[in-house]
């Protein structure tokens, strides 16, 4: 019981304060790439979080045995595989998806959230803090997906999830969808991101 | 359309139109992490060239030539980025040993290179568009510079900017990505040369 | 770069710190009131043309950029300080490059993109990179490239709003995709389809003499950036005489406003000689490129746009260089 | 030296299983994948050849390209569809282009997927129907005009003037070549059934 509160923070960190995208600055291209449709950035999401979760449990449990110098060869190995079948699962199941967010799938392998988790976390911990660990840091990237997603939508097509939100009088703001709209929304939101952080630190200091 | 004149276009579109940082998010990490100096930056922006064009070269032998005649498209991520890691492995030992001046320059950012998606994103790009060899090889080239442009640009403006009094909430992150954002929108101005 | 170049470069560095911005002799308000005045030909060619429709465009536009301004300075707890000008001059500025017909909702969007994104969030007046009317236009060309792209005959507006108003390609429209030339004579008087503020180069040569003449505008950028323009057009005319005469070239589209009140602005340029030849050149090189090659029929904004962005860059190139400093 | 074996040991075993993982995966995802694309070029051929019913299909080789050459249930030719690629304003449009059996007339066109144009403006070419319809039927014995250009064929989008020339120039750019593959190619090979 002594262990739980470590593992909740373990999950929590990835949520808000150590947020993937938002604080650590990782993983910009697919959140910039493919977040003009809430869905896209919803589908790229979990298939971070299918890659992460099963890269976790793989190197967690294989990670006493793995020498030293061929550690980041077998991550890399491990990343490819799962990339390869999240990408060929997609590409099979749902087409149009796949189509829509194109490499930035395959990109995952070189995700630096990825890597970065197995170096930095589950090559040093055991199973289950590595578990929630990469969850945590997955649903944090996936929230941030998310709304990015919507924000660019909603002003974009003027719907969110493919909804129509704002009605046929609205104009869509064409720029949202492309790339200027993205890093414009992006550096903005990671502004509001730190103000409400800063304000929740002086909170905490009273 | 003559050969020549595809390459040229393959040049431009990789370059400016379609420039991997500006249009297709690749390399966003070493474009915001080392964009602060000039000096860096065009080091990395150099560094990447090198390693793009060398990779647009291996990865379309390794694709067209082994890949596919033996059906193994399905290793087509492992072995990427497995070639793009030894790939890089390789240049940096050789320029320690034959060219100590080069590595001076560019060596502390190759390491930083095996996990920049441009590298792969080239890779995959490259296949999505079905480029002969001599495409490949001036899609890297011009993805390269593309990309140096960009980063030099970059460090350019943030240089400019270190005593501006930026809010502080955008200082970092923020303000690079607005910058981005703002060049992407000035690049537009590039769209359909290609079609011309 | 080897580790000597690099000190090298270190000490550049420094050098350009010591000096940081002040790049104009003159009182802001002083300059920024001398180019109002310049613009004030433009702007009434513009209501001539365009009737009410123009004047209530660049109402909207200027009391827009001034009221965004005096709110983004005191929520940043700045001095406020939009009785210098210069928000009035970015607001007057985009309103003459928008198109006639473009709903005020627009206009007003673009504004407090101008003051917002385009300068405010660099630290204000002084900072910005890029001129912020010109990329609140290419933000709005971008976001609604179709109503960006519709243009009035002149003299066909009568109500606001109403949709009698004619729409006409622009003369560089018309030359590129219609291989349709128009007169030179409209061209200079300005009786052609355009943005409000491009269509007459009488208005806008004789704003830009007052501002020679008070030793408020530096002319190195405008002679090389139309230079370059003129000698590049007629090269090309030779060969190819459907792409417009030079002189086409010159009045036609928003070169003459761009090169004479945008790629001027002191803040958005570069600070040395060299480096305002270079500024113009480039320019004008970018203008043929995308006027010839590019999709879209003009190109003057997003040369400045991008000459801009590597001004910085200018500076450091053209900055005079300490001893033994490498080529 | 244990370590050495240790390290070999353990990448044979990780590339076994990640191997093992990928040939698994592929055996399941690749039928379906070909399967959508066929699905694709199957729809896009239906859509710009009249009254065709997958009866019979003859596929002509010429350049590594497929030229298609559909029949009805009599065994009468329909037409023949090429899938083209040029490119556009942003990045590369694909068309599929149908052709009548005379060789001379179009029988209709597809913008395919991906379209990369930029959305609201070159993006019509796709969204906007009528674009695409106003082609059937057009001769093309001689290359297309295309608005601005008199007397014009077809008429070009409103504020999508590169993209619509670029569509009416992918397609004359293709013509000759589909012509050619078709001559070249007929009668070396039998139609064959389709399943």
């Amino acid at each position: 019981m002594k262990r739980n509160p470590g593992i909740i923070v373990d999950f929590t960190k990835g949520l808000w304060q150590d947020n993937p995208v938002f604080r650590q600055l990782l993983g910009m291209c697919p959140t910039l790439a493919v977040t003009g449709k809430a869905l896209q950035g919803l589908t790229m999401g979990l298939a971070v979080t299918f890659v992460l979760v099963s890269t976790g449990i793989v190197i967690s449990l294989i990670r006493k045995i793995v020498p030293r110098q061929v550690r980041i060869a077998t991550f890399t190995v491990t990343i490819a595989t799962f990339v390869t079948l999240a990408d060929r699962f997609l590409a099979a199941r749902f087409p149009a998806m796949s189509a829509a967010l194109g490499p930035y799938v395959p990109l995952i392998v070189v995700n630096c959230i990825i890597l970065g988790r197995q170096e930095a976390f589950t090559s040093k911990n055991p199973l289950l803090p590595s578990l929630f660990d990469a969850f945590g840091m997955s649903v944090g990237f996936t929230w941030a997906l998310v709304v990015l997603g919507c924000i660019r939508e909603l002003l974009a097509y003027g719907s969110i999830f493919g909804q129509s939100v704002l009605g046929t009088s609205f104009e869509p703001w064409v720029v949202m969808a492309l790339p200027p709209g993205a890093f414009i929304t992006l550096g903005l939101l990671i502004g509001l991101m730190n103000v409400i952080q800063k304000k929740k630190e002086a909170r905490g200091k009273e | 359309m003559g050969e020549i004149q595809k390459l040229v276009l393959v040049f431009i579109g990789a370059a400016l139109v379609n420039n991997f940082v500006l249009t297709y998010f690749l390399g966003i990490c070493p474009f915001i992490g080392v964009s602060r100096r000039l000096g860096d930056a065009l080091g990395m922006g150099l560094a990447v060239t090198f390693v793009m064009t060398l990779t647009a070269t291996v990865t379309w032998a390794i694709y067209y030539l082994i890949l596919i005649p033996l059906h193994l498209e399905f290793l087509e991520y492992v072995a990427f980025i497995l070639v793009i890691a030894s790939l890089v492995q390789i240049v940096e030992m050789f320029l320690r040993r034959s060219v100590p001046g080069l590595y001076r320059a560019l060596g502390i950012y190759l390491p930083l290179i095996t996990t920049n998606c441009a590298i792969l994103g080239l890779a995959l790009f490259m296949v999505l568009k079905n480029y002969t060899f001599p495409q490949a090889i001036v899609f890297g080239i011009g993805g390269g510079l593309g990309f140096t442009l960009a980063i030099l640009i970059m460090a350019g403006i943030r240089e400019e900017l270190e005593y501006a009094d930026v809010p502080e909430a955008l200082r970092g992150a923020g303000i690079t990505l607005i910058i981005a954002g703002l060049l992407a929108l000035a690049f537009m101005g590039f769209s359909g040369i290609i079609g011309g | 770069m080897t580790a000597e170049t690099e000190e090298l470069a270190e000490q550049r560095l420094l050098e350009i710190r010591t000096s940081p911005h002040i790049r104009s002799p003159l009182a802001t308000p002083q300059v920024m009131r001398g180019v109002l005045i310049a613009l004030i030909p433009a702007s009434a060619a513009s209501i001539y043309f365009f009737r009410i429709q123009a004047l209530l465009l660049i109402l909207t536009s200027v009391v827009a950029c001034m009221g965004v301004e005096a709110l983004c300075q005191f929520l940043l707890k700045r001095p406020i300080s939009v009785g210098d000008g210069s928000a009035a001059v970015t607001g007057l500025l985009l309103a003459l490059v928008l198109p006639p017909g473009l709903p005020l909702y627009y206009v007003a969007l673009g504004a407090a993109f101008a003051i917002i994104i385009g300068k405010q969030i660099f630290g204000g007046l002084g900072y910005n990179i890029f001129n912020p009317a010109l990329i609140a236009r290419a933000f709005l060309m971008a976001a609604f490239p179709g109503r960006l792209t519709t243009w009035l005959e002149p003299f066909t507006l009568k109500v606001v709003g109403s949709v009698d108003a004619i729409t006409k390609a622009t003369p560089l429209a018309l030359m590129k995709f219609y291989s349709e030339p128009t007169p030179l004579k409209n061209l200079f008087f300005g009786n052609v389809a355009g943005s409000l503020g491009e269509t007459c180069a009488l208005a806008l040569i004789i704003g830009a003499a007052f501002l020679l003449i008070k030793g408020y505008m530096d002319w190195r950028i405008p002679l090389s950036y139309l230079g370059i323009v003129f000698i590049l057009s007629a090269l090309i005319w030779k060969f190819a005489p459907g792409s417009g005469s030079p002189l086409f070239h010159l009045l036609s589209g928003g070169l003459l406003l761009g090169a004479l009140f945008m790629a001027t602005d002191p803040v958005t340029s570069p600070v040395t000689k060299t480096g305002r030849w270079l500024f113009g050149i480039g320019a004008g090189l970018l203008v043929i490129i995308i006027r010839n090659w590019g999709g879209l029929p003009e190109g003057v904004m997003y040369s400045i746009l991008l000459m801009n962005a590597v001004t910085p860059l200018i500076n450091r190139l053209t900055k005079p260089k300490p001893f033994g400093a490498a080529k | 030296m244990k370590n050495n074996l240790q390290m070999i040991a353990v990448l044979t075993l990780l590339g076994v299983a990640s191997g093992g993982g990928l040939v698994f995966m592929a055996r399941y995802a690749e039928p379906l994948i070909a399967q959508h694309q066929e699905e694709s070029i199957k729809e896009a051929v239906r859509q710009v050849l009249p009254a065709f019913d997958l009866a019979r299909e003859k596929i002509i080789k010429a350049d590594g390209q497929k030229v298609y050459a559909e029949y009805d249930d009599q065994g009468n030719l329909v037409g023949y569809a090429f899938k083209a690629e040029g490119p556009g304003f942003q990045d590369k449009i694909f068309i599929m282009i149908g052709l009548a059996p005379d060789l001379e007339h179009l029988a209709g066109i597809k913008i395919m997927d991906p379209l990369k144009e930029t959305p609201g403006l070159g993006e019509k070419i796709k969204s906007e129907a009528w674009f695409q319809e106003q082609f059937r039927g057009k001769d093309v014995s001689r290359p297309l005009k295309i608005k601005p250009e008199r007397p014009a064929d077809v008429d070009a989008i409103t504020g999508a003037t590169i993209s619509s020339q670029a569509v009416t120039r992918i397609i004359n750019g293709n013509i000759p070549f589909i012509k050619e593959a078709v001559k070249r190619g007929s009668g070396s090979e039998a139609p064959e059934q389709s399943p």
